[in-house]
């Protein structure tokens, strides 16, 4: 609660007025104010709130059963709220049916009407609209070129791929020109290969269209490259919102930093501050880092955490020092795994196990292994690279 | 949230109204008269609503009425049991060996029924007979000098014919519950080294077990109330059947209370039946919980019955 | 009929240079036999199926008037006969009618209800089915007994419009669940995404769900028309003057055993095969099967 | 035999303009008829043959509808629970009582009835309850013994001890109807009341009728089945009727002979018609002209050709061949009849009908 | 087909004696022989020929319908061969039914008895060879504890979660003991943590029980990780065979070199050879770089293939010339994709779309992207890492 809370940065819940105030004028596309969702005694989101501009392409991250699709469909009016407030384009929704809000949904598994042509499914939304037969098919057929579909009007859904049936589930969806779009993990079905495409030009239709994206994805890797905002959902609660970089290289909690990419967490005890945000501590092995991070009482335990792909190795020696903007560990290697483009290596270092992703050296051309199993290395990371939290937060 | 409430309850009433109004009127309302009209009496030839156990005692009293349960029982049994058999390697053939034209495999099935129950019992009759196709055969090939009289007017052709009218009922739910039965399966079982008949045994039956339950009731029911098949191709000791002896109760003795009694015994002998396979799939399976997997036929079928 | 049965691959002829190439083709035969058994186990039960249709077809076309082997040369008179008998077609329009009406009048009660049975939840639901169902599970001498019991008690005059109402009882609850088992695999996703197109609950049925269950429906309502016409033992009890095909047929079958009715028979299943298979030759694609 | 009665002249011209009624009258009870929409008759097969049928729908002007009963049990049961929807019914001697004390059938205003005493006394008493008339007469016969002259000779069918003889083993057939009793009382000499037997008397005759179970085949339920297990060659002898007989001769190509155990109670029985109970009025015209039309002397002798059994009316003689005429007894029927048991209801309908299942179920 | 003989680097399928004399000693576990199959006229496998060690860990890679299945359940004994031999341990097994044949094998959907207990579809395998009853729980139980299962054994298997299952299917798959067990993309339906603890859970499996994994995957990086060896199939063929890194760094053709990781596909003519291995060739653009490469014949056609991640990116000066050991060439940025770890470039190089992606520097501590659409830049990639092969190969 209190994290979600923190991390929205916007308006308080309790204080309705403002946020009434703050829906004239250019209102948020949407805005979700501290809504939980309850099945049958069980907790599915907790208090969940974020603002999502008009012309955002907001991601939210997180593990299965988090919530994410529960918070999508309490926005697209497929669930009411057990309490908290959904208000789309400045109008309160809760109560409102799905077929009276201006948004429109990609599902999961596209929900394409398998017994419609692919013209019909995306003239759809205009039918129910009463638009005349021949500019439903003109319009139907102008999305599906937007897609770069044209001239699939006529075929049945079933057996089409499902990059096809992507594409044509956002057509279906955008040719109601909503306020917002909502995509429950629309790439979840497809290959690598496809999925990367499908990124990009799921990122260009969002542009061209100008309309605000509500993304849903377990895929760390996709809401980095794709969101301008990520929200990061854990156990029905917003754990960390901000853009890419910033959930990236500052997380706030473990659980972002170790979702979010990998990191390594050292046990470790506070020192003191160096700086404004800088804080000192000493290692559970004996070594002392820095790392990036507010006050903390001297004494209190704290978990440094770390990305193995910050971390550079050496051989170890005896100028395994570190220096006010690089810490330094020595360890020992446990595991060393061949990436392809990389080689991940796992130490035994003070405060636990320091894994180090180790990139080929671009101007090296075949992938051997450096370091084997057993040896005594340097492990050295920027202090910028460090960030402490407060341990299991 | 409360108008939404009552609104959506409205609706399923709407829904639900209907049939819920026919129910009450065609099921409910019937089934209770029935049910009365077997405590009263007739009284030259006129119904008499006068309550009494009279129809009950003759029935524990009359040996052709236990007869005539027992006739019946005893067809409902053997058409289940052979229904079911000969449903089984229809089903999986179908499901498993057939990979093309699949609907007209199964609709051969169904079409088989088209002919008319009546003609299909006669058809039995014609070939079985004296001089039908098969004792003509026999005997101008010399294997029998006399025309085979087992053949009809015999329990043997009840059982066939009762079978062949009731197989089709039994099919339909066996074939629907191995559709959801995946190839997968079997050949995980195969891979394990099961072989085919064991594939079949270990995996697939206990997979449609309720299919099989549900396939071998209808089969059940069929025979049990049937009594055509019995009048036209059985012997003169099984044309009664207690089913026969609801409708002779009705189209020719006029006694209609004896036959809504008969009648009630009929159905609490159903519910009887319909209970122990529902007990018995409960103790098959000793994992306990009811669940929805892969293979079982939707609750509601079995809730159906159950 | 071309049909395809899934065979195990041919056997490859062995090459000279193979000495396992025999003990392999024995291999693949022993392979192949429990396979070959269940075929012949199917041939013979499709026969023991249709035994009774073709000997009715064949007394069809016999010239005698008695069914008797061998048959007496080869005739169509019989199905003259039929079409010009009144009392068969009068039969024939009537079960055709009372077939129709009930299935579709309990398609029009059953999907609704079933619709709401899958969507709502009341106390007593689960009685409510089994109640539903019984008609359908209770052996026809007593449901319709049960029902004359009823028209006698109010005096109706027993016609078509009871034979009507009686199959209409005995289909409700088969459409009801066959309904519900439907929805119970249909994604609702579907109906999801055609809310958030603008469709409001009632255009969502009307053109999703039901487009949707459209091979469900054809199922049922074939499975209506197939038990509706072949309906003696309750329609024994509540009909009236007018009778449908099964009963004209029994009373025939009591009095002068015309071959006429062999005709009959032989059309009625000769179209249903024959329609039968233009349904799978048009439906191959979509491998709809209509149960 | 009252006044009232037609002459020969106006009785042959009956068929062909409707009746003895004046011009205006016919017209006004034509009227009357035509507003019967269907004219429904529950009878036996054979009594609503086209041959009577389509003239008379010509001349009326309304349908006719038949309903078959199969059993004298079904005749009233169906005219029972169906009141109203009748108004022809066929009644015979056997269920008279029954069709009346269950309502469905009416007593005649024999003042309407144009051809009521040209049936013999015999026949029409056979329809008469305390005074009432509940049917005028139609047909009437004796149940021969049918049997195959390949596996008897003519001289072993003396009378119904026959069915015990070897040569019938497995071959035999009976009627599956209380008529069984009858048989057995014939054969064990109740000839006194055979239709208000005492419980002993029937067990008598369930257990003598029991001993013919290795002899029984199979028992038939309507004319038309026990044509095809003799034809088919199931069975080579079976107590049946006139009609059966007349069809199996017609096809059986002089295999199948009958007796008429006129000496040792034959069972006889006269058919009538009446009309149903509840019935509107035009119906209730038009079933009176459907009684006269099948009571008409020519149509009689048109249902003698039909059915081979006698007709009610000695009249038809002179419309039928002599041979014709003396094979179904047309002349004879006071004579006939006195000589067989003629069936009536019954004392104890129900009684005698467990009895009858009880004897059936035991057979094989 | 040429693709898949060369690869198969074994046995050529026209010399069967020498096949049958390999069979004796140490045969391999599975050995497939120029295999094809044919699904009513349309061909799923088109002579296919490999060999599985003892104890190898191989996998067979490759995107959607190219026939991984398809072979993988020919070995099983599911299917059989229209054309070809397939032999198991040394013994040729074709027509032989599965349940005679020594392997065993992992669904792709687990396909467990929703009938039987966790337990009971383990010992499903012991039932059928006779087992008696209490050997076969106490080996069921074994099993499961061997994958961390213990505990399990009484639970209904439906409602337990898909790593569950997972674990679950290879218990009851290697409780059989089998010569080889045949694996069919086992993780596709997990999510990437799971995916990725499963991976090496199942390696460690494998290499403890001591005996051959055919493994299929659409993944790349899970074959890359896990595998001995990979055959990398394409429509019905194998194009290449080898060990990770040779199939990484050393790519045979086009299809492979995209495949497996990213590839910068350049297009260019052979000038000449540098060496043994190294071709000399002319950019489209102009440029001439160096790579590793067969000879080809002056003036042909050559495609390069570089990889993103070795590719060095430095803004564009005066000494941007290549060396004998790197390569250079000058683009302009087109694209820049900020990936949490590092940023993807595209560039408008000669001949092609040059990628690279560029890690962030280990010293460095937030990700800012360092070149901006527009600029030109010098990409530099060692002569060892670029790769020449034949165009459309
Ligand atoms: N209709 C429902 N009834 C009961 N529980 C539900 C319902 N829908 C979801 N839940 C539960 O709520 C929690 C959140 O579910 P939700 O579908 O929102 O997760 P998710 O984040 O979308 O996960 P995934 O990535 O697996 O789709 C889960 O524990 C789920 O089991
Ligand atoms: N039983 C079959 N009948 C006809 N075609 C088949 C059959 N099985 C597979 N195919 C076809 O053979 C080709 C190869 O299929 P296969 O299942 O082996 O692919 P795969 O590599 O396993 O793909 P995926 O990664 O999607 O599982 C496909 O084009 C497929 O459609
Ligand atoms: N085919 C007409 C049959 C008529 C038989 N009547 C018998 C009456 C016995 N009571
Ligand atoms: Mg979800
Ligand atoms: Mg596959």
């Amino acid at each position: 609660m209190s994290a979600a809370r923190a991390a929205t940065g916007s308006t308080p819940t309790d204080r309705p007025a403002a946020a009434a105030t703050a829906r004239e004028g250019a209102a948020p596309a949407v805005s979700v104010r501290d809504v939980t969702k309850a099945f049958e005694g069980h907790q599915a989101v907790r208090g969940v709130s974020f603002d999502v501009g008009r012309t955002e392409f907001f991601a939210m991250l997180g593990p299965s059963g988090c919530g994410k699709t529960t918070t999508l469909k309490m926005i697209a009016g497929f669930e009411q709220p057990t309490s908290g407030e959904i208000a789309i384009a400045g109008r309160v929704a809760n109560g409102e049916p799905p077929f009276k809000r201006d948004v429109n949904t990609v599902f999961q598994n596209y929900a394409l009407f398998p017994h419609l042509s692919v013209r019909d499914n995306v003239a759809f939304g205009l039918r129910m609209k009463g638009v005349g037969r021949r500019e439903r098919a003109k319009t139907a057929e102008e999305a599906l070129e937007r897609v770069g579909l044209k001239g699939y009007g006529r075929r049945p859904v079933p057996g089409l791929s499902g990059g096809e049936q992507q594409r044509i589930a956002v057509a279906r969806a955008l040719v109601n020109r909503p306020a917002v779009l909502l995509l429950d993990e629309p790439l979840g079905a497809l290959d690598l290969k496809l999925r990367q495409a499908m990124q990009s030009e799921l990122k260009q239709i969002q542009h061209d269209a100008g309309i605000a994206f509500v993304y849903v994805t377990h895929d760390q890797s996709e809401a980095l490259t794709m969101a301008d905002r990520i929200a990061v959902m854990h156990g029905g609660r917003v754990m960390q919102i901000g853009d890419p970089v910033s959930i990236y290289e500052r997380p706030e909690n473990r659980f972002v930093a170790d979702f979010i990419g990998e990191s390594s967490f050292l046990e470790a005890t506070a020192l003191g501050m160096r700086g404004d945000d800088r804080v000192e501590v000493e290692l559970a092995g004996g070594a002392v880092v820095c790392g990036v991070g507010g006050a903390r009482p001297r004494g209190s335990a704290v978990t440094v955490a770390i990305r193995p792909e910050k971390v550079r190795l050496a051989a170890a020696g005896d100028d395994d020092a570190g220096s006010a903007e690089e810490n330094a560990v020595t360890g020992v290697v446990t595991s060393a795994v061949y990436g392809g483009s990389d080689t991940v290596y796992e130490l035994l270092a003070p405060g636990g196990t320091l894994k180090a992703r180790v990139a080929m050296d671009p101007g090296q051309g075949h992938g051997v292994s450096t370091y084997a199993v057993g040896d005594r290395v340097c492990a050295r990371f920027a202090v910028a690279a460090t960030v402490a939290i407060a341990p299991d937060a | 949230m409360s108008l939404i409430r009552r609104h959506r309850w409205l609706q399923g009433a709407i829904l639900l109204g209907p049939a819920a109004a026919w129910a009450l009127a065609f099921i409910v309302v019937p089934t209770v008269l029935a049910v009365c009209m077997s405590f009263w009496k007739m009284r030259d030839f006129r119904l008499v609503k006068e309550w009494n156990l009279d129809n009950y005692s003759t029935f524990l009293e009359g040996d052709i009425y236990w007869r005539g349960l027992l006739n019946a029982l005893q067809n409902g049994a053997m058409a289940a049991a052979l229904a079911v058999a000969l449903s089984l390697p229809l089903a999986h053939f179908i499901r498993f060996r057939v990979r093309r034209h699949k609907t007209l495999f199964i609709g051969a099935v169904v079409v088989a029924l088209w002919l008319g129950y009546l003609l299909r019992v006669f058809g039995w009759r014609v070939l079985f007979g004296a001089n039908g196709v098969l004792n003509t055969f026999l005997m101008d090939v010399g294997i029998t000098q006399e025309p085979l009289s087992f053949l009809i007017f015999s329990r043997f052709a009840i059982v066939l014919t009762q079978t062949q009218l009731a197989m089709p009922f039994a099919f339909i739910p066996i074939y629907a519950a191995l559709e959801r039965v995946q190839p997968s399966l079997l050949q995980a079982a195969g891979d394990l080294g099961a072989r085919r008949w064991r594939q079949f045994v270990s995996v697939e039956l206990p997979l449609i077990a309720p299919a099989l339950v549900i396939g071998a009731t209808f089969a059940f029911i069929l025979a049990f109330g049937d009594y055509f098949a019995t009048s036209f191709v059985g012997p003169p000791s099984a044309t009664q059947t207690i089913g026969n002896q609801v409708a002779d109760n009705f189209r020719a003795t006029i006694n209609w209370p004896m036959g809504a009694a008969l009648g009630t015994i009929m159905m609490l002998a159903i519910l009887l039946v319909l209970t122990l396979p529902a007990l018995a799939t409960r103790l098959w399976r000793p994992a306990g919980r009811r669940r929805r997997d892969a293979a079982a036929p939707d609750t509601t079928d079995e809730g159906a019955l159950a | 009929m071309s049909t395809t049965i899934e065979s195990p691959a041919p056997a490859r002829p062995a090459g000279p240079a193979r000495p396992s190439g025999a003990r392999r083709a024995a291999l693949a035969l022993r392979g192949r036999l429990p396979g070959l058994a269940l075929d012949g186990t199917v041939a013979l039960i499709y026969l023991f199926l249709y035994l009774p249709a073709i000997v009715i077809a064949v007394y069809a076309f016999s010239a005698g008037r008695t069914m008797s082997w061998p048959i007496d040369g080869l005739t169509l008179s019989w199905f003259e006969t039929a079409y010009s008998d009144d009392g068969l077609m009068e039969g024939l329009r009537n079960t055709l009618k009372v077939a129709s009406i009930s299935t579709v009048a309990a398609l029009l009660l059953g999907v609704p209800a079933g619709f709401a049975l899958d969507r709502f939840d009341f106390p007593g639901k689960a009685l409510f089915q089994r109640m539903l169902m019984a008609p359908f599970l209770v052996p026809g001498v007593v449901s319709g007994m049960a029902l004359l019991s009823l028209f006698l008690e109010l005096d109706v005059r027993l016609s078509l419009t009871t034979v009507v109402i009686t199959h209409t009882t005995m289909l409700l609850g088969v459409f009801v669940i066959l309904t519900v088992v439907t929805l119970q695999r249909w994604d609702r996703s579907y109906e999801q995404a055609a809310m958030d197109l603008g469709a409001n609950e009632l255009r969502t049925f009307w053109f999703v769900v039901l487009p949707n269950m459209k091979s469900a429906l054809i199922g049922a309502a074939l499975l209506g028309l197939t038990v509706s016409l072949d309906e003696i033992t309750r329609t024994f009890f509540v009909t009236g003057t007018d009778n449908t095909l099964p009963m004209v047929v029994m009373s025939r079958l009591r009095t002068e055993l015309s071959p006429a009715i062999n005709a009959i028979g032989t059309t009625i299943i000769g179209i249903s095969l024959l329609g039968l298979l233009i349904w799978s030759l048009l439906f191959r694609k979509r491998g709809a099967t209509p149960l | 035999a009252c006044g009232g009665s037609d002459d020969d002249g106006a009785a042959t011209s009956a068929a062909a303009d409707g009746g003895t009624t004046t011009g205006a009258s016919a017209n006004a009870s034509m009227e009357t008829i035509r507003q019967c929409p269907v004219l429904n008759i529950i009878t036996w097969e054979g009594y609503a043959n086209d041959a009577y049928v389509r003239p008379f729908e010509e001349r009326y002007g309304i349908e006719v509808k038949p309903t078959y009963a199969s059993s004298d049990t079904e005749l009233v049961a169906k005219a029972a629970t169906q009141r109203g929807a009748f108004p022809v019914v066929s009644v015979n001697g056997a269920v008279r009582g029954r069709q009346a004390a269950a309502g469905a059938i009416q007593p005649l205003d024999v003042s309407k009835l144009e051809h009521y005493d040209g049936a013999p006394q015999q026949l029409r008493d056979a329809l008469v309850i305390d005074g009432e008339t509940w049917g005028t007469p139609q047909n009437w016969g004796v149940n021969p013994f049918i049997y195959d002259s390949s596996v008897l000779r003519a001289d072993e069918v003396t009378g119904y001890d026959v069915l015990w003889n070897p040569a019938l083993r497995g071959k035999v057939s009976l009627w599956n109807e209380v008529s069984l009793l009858y048989i057995g009382a014939t054969v064990l000499g109740f000839n006194d009341d055979v239709f208000d037997l005492s419980d002993e008397q029937l067990d008598q005759i369930k257990e003598r009728m029991l001993t013919l179970a290795p002899q029984v085949r199979t028992t038939w339920n309507s004319g038309g089945e026990l044509v095809q297990l003799f034809t088919n060659g199931e069975v080579a002898a079976s107590p049946g009727w006139a009609s059966i007989y007349t069809q199996l001769a017609r096809e059986g190509g002089g295999r199948f002979a009958q007796a008429v155990f006129e000496d040792s109670g034959a069972n006889a029985w006269v058919d009538g018609l009446g009309i149903g109970a509840d019935i509107s009025e035009p119906c209730k015209e038009a079933a009176y002209a459907w009684i006269n039309w099948m009571t008409d002397p020519e149509m009689q002798a048109t249902l003698v050709r039909e059915t081979g059994y006698g007709p009610a009316q000695p009249e038809a003689a002179r419309f039928l061949s002599r041979e014709l005429a003396e094979e179904s007894g047309a002349t004879r029927a006071e004579e006939l009849l006195r000589k067989g048991i003629v069936r009536v209801d019954p004392a104890r309908p129900d009684v005698y009908q467990r009895y009858t299942d009880e004897i059936v179920a035991g057979f094989r």
